[in-house]
């Protein structure tokens, strides 16, 4: 039963897609996008289903895809495997997924080509389920890339318009770059431990069957890692998602927030026993640089979300920066944590991003934080909703994100991890600083737009509510162990019980009031000439931030110049070498012979006589040298 | 005896054969050529060949010159025109690839012994009654054949010496 | 005296033929050319027929004498033909085909 | 293989009958009874080939007639066949080229029936004397028919060329002849295959000097390189019946004789030739001859504009290729060789019959003149582009098997030589194809002329030679399995036969 | 029975076609109509084909064996085996896309389809024949005919004319072909003296028999010697690097049946020829150098994609994409040096599934592109732009093409380039001549590398012609709107992602082919030959 549930949920989505694909009249009718949202509301509901189930039922059910192997062994499988893991997983991209497709029912709406919105949003969640649900790495790595392509087609959704279309071949593209990195590493553990399967591989680590030098097993740790930090936008890799914020606010909210991002983090979690020493595996330094990795992110993106004028854009490097955190407390080990962060982050980043969905429908689709303001009398239901993410999001008790955020804190401190822990700290100060600005900015002050603001519809306003109330409570429920069944997959975890440790959590929580205290003292002003001048100040810094580090000019470098340079001097060599050398040349030679021996034949009788003559002469003399008769 | 006339006849042969090559005169070339079918009649007859030698007068010295001279005769070239057709040209290289040839040629009898072989008249002499035997038995059918060769030549130098086409 | 005295004769009489072909322009005297080279042939085969000692060899020669008659009554007409039309029996008047 | 046996010479017979018959007619004015003597003669020599292959032949013998001056085996009546059908195909061509010209239609067939004489003469000879004269009486016709438009400067240029480089080859020859008579004091051809292991084994320098002398007559025939300068300028110069007749008759005459000559330097047993390490000259000599033929043929091919002189270099091409068989001196390379010439005969006579009827809609042969031919002419197109591609050697034509069946021979030698030569003759394929291809190009991609007449007539005769051709084509290139039998029993006749 | 009908179906619907008059519209379309219906033939007797074929059973099925020319050994033999129902499949669903495709022709339409007819009758007969001497037969005879195609109904490829484009190809295939016949004959010749020496041949007679000739044990000095020619003769037609400058022309200026034809079909006859002559019976010739093949093939994937890259004309694009695609192809054939089984199956099969899918795939492509390029007149991406508004059927079926192309699960590209890649990684190549020996983790990196390019190239090319602000320039351009227009896309892309996401319906079929090629390799270690075939 739960496995034909685990298919039904898997198989559900993508039966929307494609029925609304291929019937053009469903499409465009109102029921199309319903089909979507409820094969989005069945997850959450199989999701609720299957955490009732307990924190060990576990169900796995396979079916080989495609055979290679020519005498036993396992081919290439599709599987669901329904574990705590999963089962966690499962509940945030039903529950948030069902508040963002219903939330995006009311933003789409209007729109000429919601039916194909809502085709592709399906396939997104079935791609999404998939990787929940996968049993083995190539059986994710399918969906991986699934998520990949319908990540390009929902942030081109509007095709017509040329940002947009860029950055979703940008995000596909980087993302394919990841995952060179991920296939190889799936490639080199099949290697080691002749193994796609995770629990055989996990068997494989536990009994120390793992062939190969420990730096590659350290480099076929890290490439899996790769292909995470590709989907979750882990620096270098974090280019695409800012970028992606060209689709519409609801995918915004669903993949490069809540959900799809989070992919990453989920796989490593999904594979710990590639990361985590067991037995007698080590894998090296890769721990390590995953931990550095997301430290550098957290701290980056933080610093670049300061001086965002966007409201998405704030939030996507608000989401680079948690992912960061997510990705120090894997490196840290702690993958249960990781996953606890995830899902509250999922709940508080959802809604944070409906809010701004709601709040730039209000504004007439503009995006611009300082062509708003004042918008809290105007949609008070967004304002307070909003508030609560922003609480949430910056960790101040009893909002989730202070738990789940306060304990990768201490993770960090109890695997000695100080610098990364202050890094850490100040991130969440820094998150504060940004969040609040754009809190203020959006929806303090008056208002500084042209539009006219307007509180979005009831199905809009109410997934806010229920994300707003889940953002308050998921924390706690976590924290108290009665939601959280992941610890029962990753009972191997070597800091078994975690505290919030009451000193770190104090200082925490005071950098991130001065957080708040200097946006306000900056952003709380009429004018804004605070914020005018600390620009005049620190030009150079200034630049650096809002030019991201100059990481994408340096990317767009090596794309139009060293890239494409390459691809003409590989042209040129076609062209010159390829087609007028190799085969131009024997075909002038050729042809040059032929003009040639045309001449013999002159016309001249005297000639062909000679010819003739000549020719007897050296057939004899030829008959002679051959060996003399 | 035999070497003497032997000799003489090469002589005129290959002698007349070079003046025959060599003159301007359309004219003068053809009676030199004859010269030298005559000499080659003399070595047939030198062989015993004597119905051959008759027929190499009769036919080449008689006809085919005869035939050579009448068309020199009737195109009416004059010296002069011959003249100015020739000039020197590709002597040496004909020169060259003759002499070659005959060194091939010579070195051939020489390495299969023909030069220790005296030349004397062996066999049954070439007389008519002779030559008819084997040609009437064993060469009837070449000789049909000849026989329609020169039927073919026959029709064909009447048409292509007839005046007008089309 | 031996038969390859006589062969060689043959031999240089060809060669002066051949010699002929090769240098002469007049159309005719290169015809004559070709027939002093048959003759040539004529002569080694039957300087062959009395070292073999049959009469096979003066056959052959019979017949050549009449295939050369046949090729000069040919030629000549040809020759009559052309200086019809040309006016010429200059070989190298005689290239319109060439290439 | 003695006694007089005269009745085995029928279809010559039959053959020189009507000549002498049509010559009556001819110097009486009758045409129409020239033309229909012609046609009989023909039609009757080779009906009755065909059936004294059948009727009197068992696999692998050979009857002889005139005291074993003459011999008819299954090689004999396989080409006996071909240049019947040749010779009829030739007929019906000229005829409607014919009635374009006012005088002379008499003598033209005369000589062609002459030629055809002298072909089926030498398909049965068994000595050289015949050998010479059958050849001769080939070339002098040829000779004739090549300056048939003797008020045409180019014909006679061509017949002019033709006369005095025959020539010198016929002195080549008979020198040739000469030497190997000296060398074996007979004329008889299996005389020479009594001393073959001499030409091997030395001792023989007369003999070689011999047979070098006379495959350089023969290779004149055939137009193999270093002999070929004759052919583009005659293919060009002589009439478009005539070149068919040339490209098809004469070669395949020199081809048969060549055969024959080379047979009997094998030997008594058709391996000897090929174990004997010492013949390997003589494979490399005709390897050299076969590669640079077909090189310099299908090279000089390529910059062509007129049509009859592009097939002048393109028939020394495929000497180039039937030379190869010979080259293999096995019974498969010469069973190569007789397909080859089977498929060639319906390609290259299609293509000139549309030759023929361009040239009379267009009076010129440069190939620009075929510009557009699928649109105004399609079935003529069709033909030619079908004669094209099966000369180039393309499935499932009967060149490509013929061409196959060459380069299965020489491979099957296994030596490096060999090996190296079917590389060459790859090699040589792609040339030809390029230029074929070149005037397909026109003939489909070009647009016509302003001044190309809408359709070009076919005349009913035209018809049956053009359908018979492009059927030809394809039976001899999908349907191989008989005619490769006939081939093989040929080339076991001539091999093997007593 | 069945492979008979599908080779003859389109043989016979030539000579229909040839005895059909041609002079108003309504003959034209009797003449398309008739000709669909010769391929639908074709079509449905390979299904019936493929759904009946009996995994496990005898390796050659559909056997049809009739003497042709007995006393040289050629047979009119056909039979499939699993490698050859998917090219037949293949090949099939192509005609028939392309048929419908073809309805773009105007002029000479009764000679567009006579051609094209044969040229697939050729193709059919390449896949089909168990004879040698027809295998080379149909594959000589499936060349010609795009001579034609191309040139008379072709269109520029930029700075190259349909003439000089169509006769490069020409030229080019009939060196790679003329060179491999070489090759077929001696190894007719040996394996039939081999044979003989073995007993399972008469003395004296010979045999065209590739069943036979796979039989037949050669020396392994003939084997290396020899290969190589058969190898490159066939390389030129995948195309192998550097031989592949006549395919993106040739792919450029072809009309866009021809274009799929030949992309989808006519560079796969290449990679077959390998896989049934070289590998099957010259086991160690292919054993032995197919070491070069992985390294070179590395050339393939990278360099044809990056010179892709630098292209603006769509077809360009495509047709460097497709060098680069059979890069891959080679990639899982050159697993057969591998040494493992389990690897080379894998390998091989993923060539030759690859074959399949990107057969579908490019011919998707082209006869997408035909489409707007009969209405745009350029292809040159620059040019175009934003023609999704106008075409949307067209363009998102362009989208799925290139997903697919770029290697999206889902699509039977994914599946079979992860079988190369998975076969790839397991194995080690050794460079025969040199001693050196080449990880497979190397062309491997490479081949993942070059799905990277391929996403690059791709996704620009589909921003470029299609997404972007509407272009008053192709205002009146006109969708697939009918159901025969849509058809032969549709039905591509049902083949492509049917197969795709259930790849075990077709790759169980193609790997009970390998299984045979795999044994025969394994054979080959016990053989001592009996006839020594080397040069003498």
């Amino acid at each position: 039963m739960t496995g034909f549930l685990a298919w039904l949920t898997l198989i559900a989505p993508l039966g929307a897609a494609v029925v609304l694909t291929l019937l053009p009249g469903l499409r465009r009718s109102s029921m199309g996008p319903l089909l979507a949202v409820a094969s989005v509301l069945l997850c959450a509901a199989t999701s609720l289903i299957f955490w009732m189930g307990g924190t060990h039922t576990e169900v796995e059910s396979t079916w080989t895809w495609m055979d290679f192997a020519t005498s036993g062994g396992r081919g290439i499988e599709l599987g669901v495997l329904v574990d705590p893991l999963s089962k966690m997983m499962l509940l945030v991209v039903g529950w948030v997924g069902s508040a963002i497709f219903i939330f995006a029912l009311g933003y789409m709406k209007g729109d000429p080509s919601i039916g194909r919105f809502f085709a592709k949003f399906a396939l997104f969640v079935f791609s999404m389920l998939g990787i929940v649900l996968s049993t083995n790495f190539l059986m994710i790595f399918v969906f991986w890339e699934l998520v990949g392509a319908s990540s390009y087609l929902l942030i081109g959704y509007y095709y017509d318009k040329p940002s947009a279309v860029e950055a979703g071949k940008k995000a596909f593209l980087v993302n394919r770059v990841a995952d060179f990195g991920f296939l190889l590493g799936i490639l080199m553990i099949w290697r080691m431990t002749g193994s796609f399967h995770f629990g055989e591989i996990e068997k494989a680590v536990r009994e120390g069957h793992v062939s190969g030098s420990p730096g590659l097993l350290a480099l076929a740790s890290v490439l899996i890692f790769v292909g995470a930090m590709g989907k979750s936008a882990q620096i270098p890799f974090h280019v695409w998602l800012p970028d992606a914020m060209e689709g519409p606010t609801p995918v915004s909210a669903l993949m490069h927030a809540a959900t799809m991002v989070a992919a990453g983090v989920y796989m490593v979690i999904r594979v710990f026993f590639c990361f985590e020493p067991l037995g007698a595996v080590s894998w090296g330094w890769a721990p390590g640089f995953v931990a550095w990795t997301g430290g550098l992110t957290a701290v980056l993106a933080a610093t670049i979300a300061l001086v965002q004028r966007d409201i998405k854009k704030v939030l996507a490097y608000s989401t680079l920066s948690q992912l960061g955190y997510m990705v120090m407390a894997l490196g840290a080990g702690a993958y249960s944590i990781a996953m606890f962060h995830l899902t509250t982050h999922a709940f508080f980043k959802g809604l944070l991003f409906l809010c701004s969905g709601s709040v730039i429908l209000g504004c007439h689709h503009e995006q611009d934080m300082f062509q708003m303001g004042g918008l809290r009398k105007r949609m008070p239901v967004t304002f307070w909703t909003f508030t609560a993410g922003m609480l949430a999001l910056t960790g101040i008790c009893p909002f989730a994100g202070f738990w789940s955020k306060d304990l990768i804190l201490d993770a960090l401190h109890a695997k000695d991890l100080h610098f990364l822990q202050l890094a850490a700290t100040v991130t969440a100060g820094l998150t504060a600083l940004y969040m609040s600005r754009a809190w203020i900015l959006t929806f303090l002050g008056e208002y500084r737009g042209h539009a006219h603001p307007h509180e979005s519809p009831k199905v809009m306003t109410l997934p806010l509510v229920f994300l707003a109330v889940m953002s308050l409570l998921i924390g706690v429920a976590g924290y108290a162990h009665w939601l959280f069944p992941v610890q029962g997959y990753l009972e191997h975890w070597t800091i078994q019980e975690l505290h919030v440790d009451p000193s770190i959590a104090i200082v925490s929580t005071a950098i991130v009031l001065v957080g708040y205290a200097i946006s306000w003292s900056i952003y709380k002003r009429p004018k804004l000439d605070r914020a005018e001048a600390l620009k005049a100040r620190f030009p150079a810094l200034y630049d650096l931030l809002w030019n991201k580090y100059y990481i994408d000019d340096f990317y767009l470098w090596l794309v139009r110049t060293v890239q494409q340079g390459i691809a003409r001097v590989c042209r040129a060599f076609e062209e010159n070498v390829i087609v007028k050398g190799l085969v131009g040349v024997p075909v002038a030679f050729t042809a040059w012979v032929a003009d040639k021996s045309r001449r013999l034949q002159a016309g001249r009788l005297n000639f062909y006589a000679y010819v003739f003559v000549g020719g007897v002469t050296v057939l004899f003399l030829f008959l002679l040298a051959m060996g003399a008769r | 005896m035999t070497t003497f006339f032997f000799w003489a006849f090469a002589v005129v042969v290959a002698g007349s054969a070079l003046l025959a090559i060599t003159r301007r005169n359309g004219v003068a070339a053809a009676l030199w050529a004859a010269s030298s079918f005559v000499g080659i009649a003399g070595v047939f007859v030198l062989l015993g060949a004597y119905f051959l030698a008759v027929v190499e007068v009769l036919v080449y010295a008689g006809a085919i010159m005869v035939l050579f001279l009448f068309v020199i005769m009737l195109l009416n070239l004059r010296e002069t025109d011959l003249r100015v057709l020739e000039g020197p040209r590709m002597h040496v290289g004909g020169a060259i690839l003759g002499a070659l040839f005959l060194a091939g040629l010579v070195w051939t009898c020489r390495r299969s012994g023909l030069f220790e072989v005296p030349l004397e008249p062996k066999g049954p002499a070439g007389e008519t009654g002779t030559v008819a035997a084997p040609l009437f038995r064993d060469y009837v059918l070449p000789f049909e054949i000849v026989s329609f060769l020169l039927l073919a030549a026959m029709v064909g130098a009447v048409l292509l010496t007839k005046r007008k086409l089309s | 005296m031996t038969v390859g005295h006589l062969v060689t004769l043959a031999g240089v009489l060809f060669t002066l033929g051949m010699l002929g072909v090769l240098s002469r322009r007049n159309i005719l005297i290169i015809l004559l050319s070709v027939e002093l080279m048959l003759n040539a042939a004529a002569l080694a085969l039957v300087a062959f027929a009395s070292y073999r000692g049959n009469l096979d060899g003066q056959v052959m020669v019979f017949f050549a004498i009449a295939v050369a008659a046949a090729e000069v009554a040919v030629g000549l007409a040809l020759v009559i033909a052309l200086f019809r039309i040309r006016v010429t029996v200059d070989a190298d008047q005689v290239n319109l085909l060439k290439q | 293989m003695s006694g007089w046996n005269v009745g085995l010479a029928l279809p010559e017979w039959i053959l020189a009958g009507s000549v002498l018959a049509a010559l009556a007619a001819d110097a009486r004015g009758m045409g129409e009874w020239v033309r229909r003597l012609a046609w009989f003669g023909v039609f009757a020599a080779t009906a009755t080939a065909a059936l004294q292959g059948l009727l009197r032949l068992d696999d692998g013998t050979r009857l002889y007639a005139f005291h074993g001056r003459y011999g008819l085996d299954a090689f004999a009546v396989v080409f006996k066949i071909l240049f019947g059908a040749t010779s009829l195909f030739i007929l019906a061509m000229s005829g409607q080229w014919l009635r374009r010209v006012d005088r002379g239609h008499g003598e033209f067939r005369l000589l062609a029936l002459m030629a055809t004489l002298g072909m089926f003469f030498a398909c049965s000879v068994e000595d050289f004397a015949s050998l010479f004269v059958s050849l001769e009486l080939i070339t002098v016709c040829f000779y004739c028919l090549a300056a048939f438009k003797r008020n045409d400067e180019r014909s006679v240029e061509a017949g002019i060329k033709y006369v005095i480089l025959g020539g010198l080859a016929s002195a080549f020859l008979l020198l040739g002849i000469a030497f190997i008579y000296g060398a074996t004091g007979s004329l008889e051809i299996r005389a020479l295959a009594a001393q073959a292991d001499d030409l091997g084994h030395g001792g023989a320098s007369l003999l070689q000097f011999g047979v070098l002398l006379a495959i350089v007559g023969l290779a004149f025939k055939i137009a193999a390189v270093p002999f070929q300068v004759w052919t583009p300028d005659v293919y060009e110069g002589a009439a478009s019946p005539v070149t068919a007749f040339l490209s098809m008759g004469s070669k395949a005459a020199g081809f048969v004789l060549l055969l024959k000559v080379v047979r009997a330097c094998l030997g008594p047993s058709a391996d000897a030739g090929l174990a004997d390490p010492d013949a390997v000259r003589w494979l490399a000599l005709v390897a050299v001859m076969a590669g640079t033929t077909l090189l310099y043929g299908n090279l000089g091919a390529m910059w062509q504009g007129n049509i009859k002189r592009l097939l002048g270099y393109s028939s020394i091409g495929h000497a180039g290729y039937a030379l190869m068989g010979v080259f293999a001196l096995s019974e498969a390379g010469f069973a190569a060789v007789v397909y080859y010439l089977m498929a060639y005969l319906f390609t290259v006579l299609g293509v000139f019959a549309v030759i023929i009827l361009v040239n009379g809609a267009m009076k010129s042969h440069r190939i620009d003149d075929y510009s557009g031919l699928g649109r105004r002419s399609p079935f003529l197109a069709l033909v030619l582009t079908v004669g094209l591609l099966s000369l180039a050697g393309v499935p499932p034509l009967g060149g490509f098997f013929g061409k196959f069946l060459i380069f299965q021979a020489v491979v099957a030698k296994g030596t490096t030589l060999a090996y190296a030569l079917a590389f060459v003759g790859a090699a040589g394929v792609v040339i030809s194809l390029y230029y074929y291809l070149c005037v397909v190009k026109r003939i489909y991609m070009h647009e016509p002329g302003p001044d190309a007449p809408e359709t070009i007539a076919v005349p009913g005769s035209m018809k049956i030679v053009l359908w018979t051709c492009l059927i030809g084509m394809f039976v001899l290139g999908i349907f191989m399995g008989p005619f490769v039998k006939l081939a093989q029993e040929a080339a076991h006749a001539l091999v093997a036969a007593r | 029975m069945l492979s008979l009908i599908t080779l003859l179906a389109p043989a016979v619907g030539c000579f229909v076609l040839f005895r059909m008059r041609e002079r108003d519209d309504a003959d034209r379309e009797r003449i398309r109509r008739t000709a669909s219906a010769f391929v639908t033939i074709s079509l449905i007797a390979s299904l019936v084909m493929w759904w009946s074929y009996d995994t496990g059973g005898e390796r050659y099925q559909n056997v049809i064996d009739v003497a042709w020319a007995p006393s040289l050994g050629i047979g009119f033999r056909l039979g499939t085996d699993g490698i050859s129902i998917a090219m037949v499949v293949l090949t099939s669903v192509v005609i028939w896309a392309g048929c419908y495709v073809s309805r773009s022709i105007k002029d000479r339409v009764k000679e567009h389809y006579i051609l094209l007819l044969a040229l697939v009758t050729g193709v059919f007969g390449v896949f089909l024949s168990l004879d040698l001497f027809f295998f080379y037969f149909f594959y000589e005879m499936a060349v010609i005919p795009m001579y034609l195609l191309i040139g008379v109904w072709g269109s520029r490829a930029a700075q190259y004319s349909k003439e000089y484009a169509t006769m490069k190809l020409t030229l080019y295939l009939t060196t790679g072909a003329v060179f491999a016949l070489v090759g077929l004959l001696a190894v007719y010749y040996q394996g039939s003296e081999a044979l003989q020496a073995q007993g399972l041949l008469k003395a004296g007679e010979r045999t065209f028999d590739m069943r036979l000739l796979s039989q037949a044990v050669l020396s392994a000095g003939f084997q290396k010697a020899w290969f190589p020619v058969v190898f490159l003769g066939f390389a030129c037609i995948v195309p192998m690097w550097p031989l592949h400058s006549w395919s993106p022309i040739g792919h450029a200026a072809a009309p866009s049946s021809v274009s799929m034809l030949h992309a989808g079909v006519l560079m796969k006859l290449g990679a077959y020829g390998i896989l049934r002559l070289g590998f099957d019976i010259l086991p160690v010739g292919a054993h032995h150098w197919m070491g070069w093949v992985a390294v070179l093939c590395c050339m393939n994937i990278l360099y044809g994609g990056l010179v892709a890259m630098a292209q603006r004309d769509m077809k360009f694009i495509i047709g460097f994409s497709s060098s680069s695609h059979m890069g891959y192809v080679l990639l899982g054939l050159a697993t057969v040096a591998a040494g493992s089984g389990e690897a080379a199956t894998a390998g091989i099969s993923g060539a030759v599934f690859l074959m399949f899918a990107h057969g579908i795939m490019t011919a998707l492509a082209f006869g997408l592109i035909g489409w707007f390029y009969d209405q745009t007149h350029t292809r040159v991406v620059d040019d175009l732009g934003g023609m999704l508004k106008q075409m949307p059927f067209v363009g998102v079926c362009f989208v799925i093409m290139a997903m697919a192309s770029a290697g999206l699960p889902g699509f039977a590209n994914f599946a079979s380039e992860l079988l190369v890649i998975v076969g790839a990684w397991r194995s080690s190549f050794t460079l025969a001549g040199t001693g050196l020996t080449v990880p497979g983790w190397v062309p491997t990196v490479a081949a993942v590398w070059g799905i990277v390019i391929s996403a690059t190239y791709l996704l620009r090319a589909v921003r470029d012609a299609w997404f972007g602000p509407a272009n008053p320039r192709w205002e009146g351009l006109r969708d697939a709107t009918a159901r025969r227009e849509r058809l032969p896309f549709a039905g591509l892309i049902l083949v492509l992602t049917l197969t795709g996401c259930f790849p075990r319906t077709i790759v169980d079929t193609i790997k009970d082919g390998v299984r045979h090629v795999m044994q025969r390799q394994e054979e080959r270690k016990a053989e001592q030959p009996v006839h020594d075939g080397g040069p003498r």
